[in-house]
């Protein structure tokens, strides 16, 4: 393990040398009144090598497996309190994973989640229903829900129809999935991936039926009803966290941590410019963050 | 079912009719409320009239139909003011359905009435693909995406453009967007190249750009149609975002008192029901 | 609006009707909503049929072809038609190389224009919220912004357990998102109302004055 | 071979945009090479708009020979598709090639009518027809949030509680009515919620989120470039 480690700070170090010589040899053709390179971007250049070499190294680690801790996101213990009260009650689960084509990340997050919650209704043979809004997501959800129940062993409870095609059309969907709700009055609603302003009559028909709701969604528009309508809300960045968390996926995982590093750096840079500025002495230092 | 339970679940089409005498009874009973100015409607009218006249700015239709009741009123409250200056007004739309047709349609109509000639004090450039490219692309030369204008007259016999050849030449942009447009005219072009950017955006994207105009980045922001009615105020001249100012009032004033009557149903029930099971 | 001619009448009841016809799916699916709902998806797709006709494929690759004797422009629309085997399951993998010199851009865009046109500037003026501080609503005004930021990104912190200092930040974070929250909910029941109010003033204005010069 | 010369591509098209940023385009080759990338990109990116339209156009074209359920909606929909783009597509005037022949047999002052000009049969649809329906589908959703401010919006626990709270001061805030009323309180409270809650609260959240966006958003690009997130090529 050490010898790659070792290999791979070389191999960065190496490209950072190559990007160093380039830029040296350019430094001779450079004249004061007009640079060839551009001298007062360089803390972008600093900036970018930092940032990608973390990213690059965690990703590169969550794919050879290295334990990389993220923690655990509330929400997941809430739809698994939901779900499990939705067994008690014997009633069935709806879960949609989003109303937007399998191109968005936040239906490809949702579709992650979606498996965790299949394992548990696969388990107790709690109903499941997810309907869905694009032929390329049925035919993703139909494998990630196959997959759950043939992982907790119930591959004959599984049926082709828990994942069902239900309609294109924006409002069509919404009303065709409110119709459904009121007539089966599920106990727990799960709403996570991307979602629209009409989302806000799902939300509102699971509340008249009474049934637990959970959303999770990266819009900061459809955030704030979210929070206002149903029990338990994932924001933003908590539902790919939640997703990494549940499927280790190493992409989504190396560039979660990766982004955390950075983020503790920025933490520490804001910190530090705010108290030199306030004592009036830092001005070197914030400069270095004001490039043209 | 006492009083609450039936008031908790009455059918969701009479909210609608609420709402919607909520939206016209203003328009019979003329209320008119003073619309007072904020800080940053000010700061973009300022930054607009303290432009010498004459000079050329850019301004843009980055905004679907569907929020046109909040972004038209700002394009032509932005349009009346600078055709008052006798400004150069170079539009553009990077929105493929119907940016383009509404700026062509919108620009004609307020240069009539100010009797702007086409190709020397105003011209639209239309629509090209991917605007991220797009905003790059005005850097190097206008002429290199755009070969030509809207209505496939070539920039060469267009007398305006031959002064206009890329964001060197351009004193203001001012950005009418319902989406994250306006973030990369501000992240590429005012970060990058250096040009002031002020936008005049639906409410929906407002909250965010108030960063933007604390760091300075952007040089004042209009925020959904109250933010309309303000600089339709500054220009002098009433359109529909100050007409629809008290329906606005109204319909707000509505929807709050669903929101308590909603919630003290809810906690009303809530209690009968625990005390019931 | 003076007195209207008969085209104008037209245009304004057919648009009274149209509008009419979808606000009807308030009171119950119908006839009429379907009827124009899919005349209304097939219009917006047949939109960009012509808008790209004439912005791209003529204005920018048969015109300066013909004109300029640009002869180089083949290529890019030779890619660009490429992009069509996307369409087809088996020739798929020949789109890919359109695709990627697109989302290959994109993607060198947005790496710089997200460093440099967003974090720095941003973190920049937090910095900076200290020294504009004269009176005390301003230094107030800066500790929140500070505070807020803070804790805002500690709140969406996934490597270490939310305990103790950490914690206690990322619980005044949730705080200051509510409230944010609480003002973008605000901005979007406006936005949402001001849309309706565009489509009061339509018909209690203009198509009202149709009506009032007709009967 | 069939992955690797896109990754190749898209690194070189991405590695010019950041090249050209650090060095000066005038003084460098990288200056012409990056007007011309960007050119090429605007016209490519041109052609991804109209695939959404074919496929559109299939789906219900097979619907409607196959006569499934509801198939003269989509039929509706097929037929619309084709009324815009055909005038839009055909000739204007006479000094183009197709031109020459198409108003040999067509009178010449149809031309106004084709095109994507003022007075032309698509610019008419979009105005007259188009753009009054996209208007009413979003002020529908004025009725939604109504009803489900009724009916959903609940203070069920403290942060639910803190957002409708802001929620109603802002909505009061923020319209004249209610700005006049808040003045009842004291004369510059309107001002203290601009200053404290919008310029306030909500730019350190903001700030907050869009800085983690502006993370996710560069690790996204610096995997497509360097070719490791493949996902948007597809499978095979």
């Amino acid at each position: 393990m050490k010898k790659r480690l070792i290999a791979s700070v070389l191999r960065i170090f190496i490209l950072a040398l190559f990007l160093i010589g380039i830029f040296s040899a350019t430094a001779f053709g450079q004249t004061v009144e007009d640079p060839i390179f551009r001298i007062n971007r360089l803390t972008v250049l600093v900036f970018m090598i930092i940032f990608s070499s973390a990213v690059l190294l965690y990703t590169t680690w969550a794919r050879k497996g290295k334990k990389l801790f993220v923690r655990k996101i509330p929400g997941i213990d809430a739809v698994e309190e939901a779900v499990g009260r939705a067994t008690e009650m014997g009633k069935p689960v709806l879960f949609i994973p989003g109303i937007s084509d399998i191109d968005e990340i936040e239906t490809i997050a949702g579709l992650s989640i979606l498996g965790r919650v299949a394992k548990i209704t696969a388990r107790y043979d709690t109903p499941l229903s997810v309907p869905v809004r694009y032929p390329m997501i049925l035919a993703a959800g139909q494998e990630v829900v196959e997959q759950s129940y043939i992982e907790v062993g119930k591959h004959d409870a599984y049926n082709s129809e828990i994942v069902k095609y239900v309609a294109g059309e924006q409002f069509a969907f919404t009303a065709t999935v409110n119709g459904w709700m009121m007539r089966e009055r599920p106990a727990a609603n799960i709403y996570m991936g991307a979602f629209f302003a009409e989302s806000l009559l799902l939300a509102e028909s699971g509340n008249a039926s009474g049934a637990i709701q959970i959303a999770g969604t990266a819009r900061p528009e459809q955030l704030p009803f979210f929070i206002a309508a149903c029990d338990y809300t994932l924001m933003g960045e908590e539902l790919y966290a939640a997703s990494s968390y549940l499927s280790r996926e190493p992409l989504l995982l190396g560039g979660i941590k990766g982004q955390d590093f950075v983020k503790v750096i920025i933490i520490v840079a804001i910190l530090l410019g705010v108290v030199l500025s306030s004592f009036g002495i830092g001005s070197w230092f914030v400069d270095l963050f004001r490039v043209p | 079912m006492d009083f609450w339970h039936r008031i908790m679940n009455i059918d969701r089409r009479w909210i609608y009719l609420l709402i919607a005498i909520s939206v016209t009874f203003p328009m019979i009973v003329v209320m008119k409320f003073p619309v007072r100015v904020t800080p940053e409607t000010r700061q973009l009218y300022d930054a607009i009239n303290n432009l010498p006249d004459g000079s050329v700015v850019m301004l843009t239709f980055d905004y679907y139909p569907n929020a046109a009741a909040e972004t038209e009123p700002m394009s032509v409250a932005a349009l009346r003011h600078m055709f008052k200056k006798n400004m150069k007004v170079v539009t553009l739309s990077n929105i493929p359905l119907g940016g383009p047709t509404i700026a062509e349609r919108i620009t004609r109509e307020i240069a009539a009435e100010y009797h702007k000639v086409y190709g020397v004090d105003y011209v639209n450039l239309g629509y090209k693909a991917n605007y991220n490219a797009v905003m790059h692309g005005l850097a190097n030369s206008i002429e290199s995406i755009f070969p030509s204008d809207y209505t496939n007259t070539p920039l060469k016999d267009l007398p305006l453009m031959d002064s206009v050849r890329n964001y060197n030449d351009i004193k203001f942009i001012f950005v009418v967007a319902d989406n994250a447009t306006v973030d990369y005219w501000i992240q590429i072009v005012n970060a990058q190249y250096g040009v002031p950017v002020g936008a005049g955006v639906t409410a929906v994207v407002a909250p965010k750009m108030y960063s933007f105009v604390d760091a300075g980045q952007m040089t004042g922001m209009l925020g959904g149609m109250k933010g309309a009615a303000e600089y339709e105020k500054l220009v002098g001249h009433e359109g529909k975002a100050m007409r629809g100012m008290d329906a606005q009032s109204l319909a707000h004033l509505m929807i709050i008192l669903l929101v308590i009557v909603g919630n003290i149903g809810f906690f009303v029930t809530r209690k009968k029901d625990s005390e019931k099971s | 609006m003076g007195d209207l001619t008969f085209i104008d009448h037209f245009q304004l009841w057919l648009r009274a009707y149209l509008i009419l016809s979808l606000f009807s799916f308030l009171y119950r699916d119908n006839l009429f909503y379907r009827f124009s709902e899919h005349i209304f998806a097939g219009l917006s797709a047949g939109y960009y049929v012509g808008l790209i006709w004439q912005t791209v494929i003529i204005q920018q690759l048969v015109n300066p072809m013909i004109d300029n004797g640009d002869w180089w422009l083949v290529f890019p629309g030779l890619l660009g038609v490429l992009m069509f085997a996307r369409l087809t399951r088996k020739w798929t993998w020949v789109s890919r190389v359109s695709l990627a010199f697109v989302i290959g851009n994109t993607a060198g865009i947005y790496l710089i224009s997200s460093l440099h046109g967003l974090i720095l500037p941003q973190m920049l003026s937090t910095m900076k919220a200290v020294n504009n501080s004269g009176s005390f609503s301003r230094i107030l005004l800066a500790v929140v912004v500070i505070v807020g930021v803070i804790s805002t990104l500690i709140y969406f912190y996934f490597s270490k357990e939310h305990k103790g200092i950490l914690g206690a930040t990322a619980r005044v974070g949730i705080w200051f998102i509510m409230i944010a929250f609480g003002a973008h909910f605000g901005y979007t029941v406006m936005a949402r109302v001001s849309l309706l109010i565009g489509r009061a003033q339509f018909l209690y204005y203009d198509w009202g004055t149709s009506i009032r010069q007709i009967f | 071979m069939r992955k690797t010369v896109p990754v190749i591509v898209a690194f070189l098209s991405g590695f010019v945009m950041v090249v050209s940023f650090f060095f000066n385009p005038e003084r460098t080759f990288i200056g012409g090479g990056q007007e011309a990338v960007l050119q090429w990109v605007t016209i490519v990116s041109g052609f991804t708009l109209v695939l959404g339209v074919f496929s559109i156009v299939r789906v219900n074209a097979r619907a409607v020979a196959r006569r499934s359920k509801g198939w003269f909606y989509k039929l509706l929909t097929v037929v619309s598709v084709f009324a815009m783009a055909i005038p839009a597509m055909l000739p204007v005037s006479k000094n183009t090639v197709g031109g020459k022949i198409f108003f040999g047999i067509f009178p010449d002052n149809w031309g106004t009518l084709f095109g994507t000009g003022p007075s032309s049969i698509y610019d008419w649809l979009f105005t007259y027809v188009d753009q009054p329906m996209m208007e009413t589908m979003f002020a529908m959703l004025a009725f939604f949030i109504a009803s489900a401010a009724y009916r959903a919006f609940r203070a069920r626990n403290a942060e639910a509680t803190l957002l409708l709270l802001t929620a109603v001061l802002v909505m009061l805030w923020r319209v004249p009515m209610g700005e006049a009323f808040l003045r009842l309180f004291s004369d510059s409270f309107p001002q203290y919620i601009n200053m404290f809650v919008m310029n306030g609260f909500n730019v350190a959240v903001q700030r907050g989120i869009i800085i983690g966006a502006a993370l996710g958003a560069a690790s996204m690009s610096l995997r497509i470039m360097l070719g490791i997130e493949r996902t948007y090529m597809g499978k095979g």
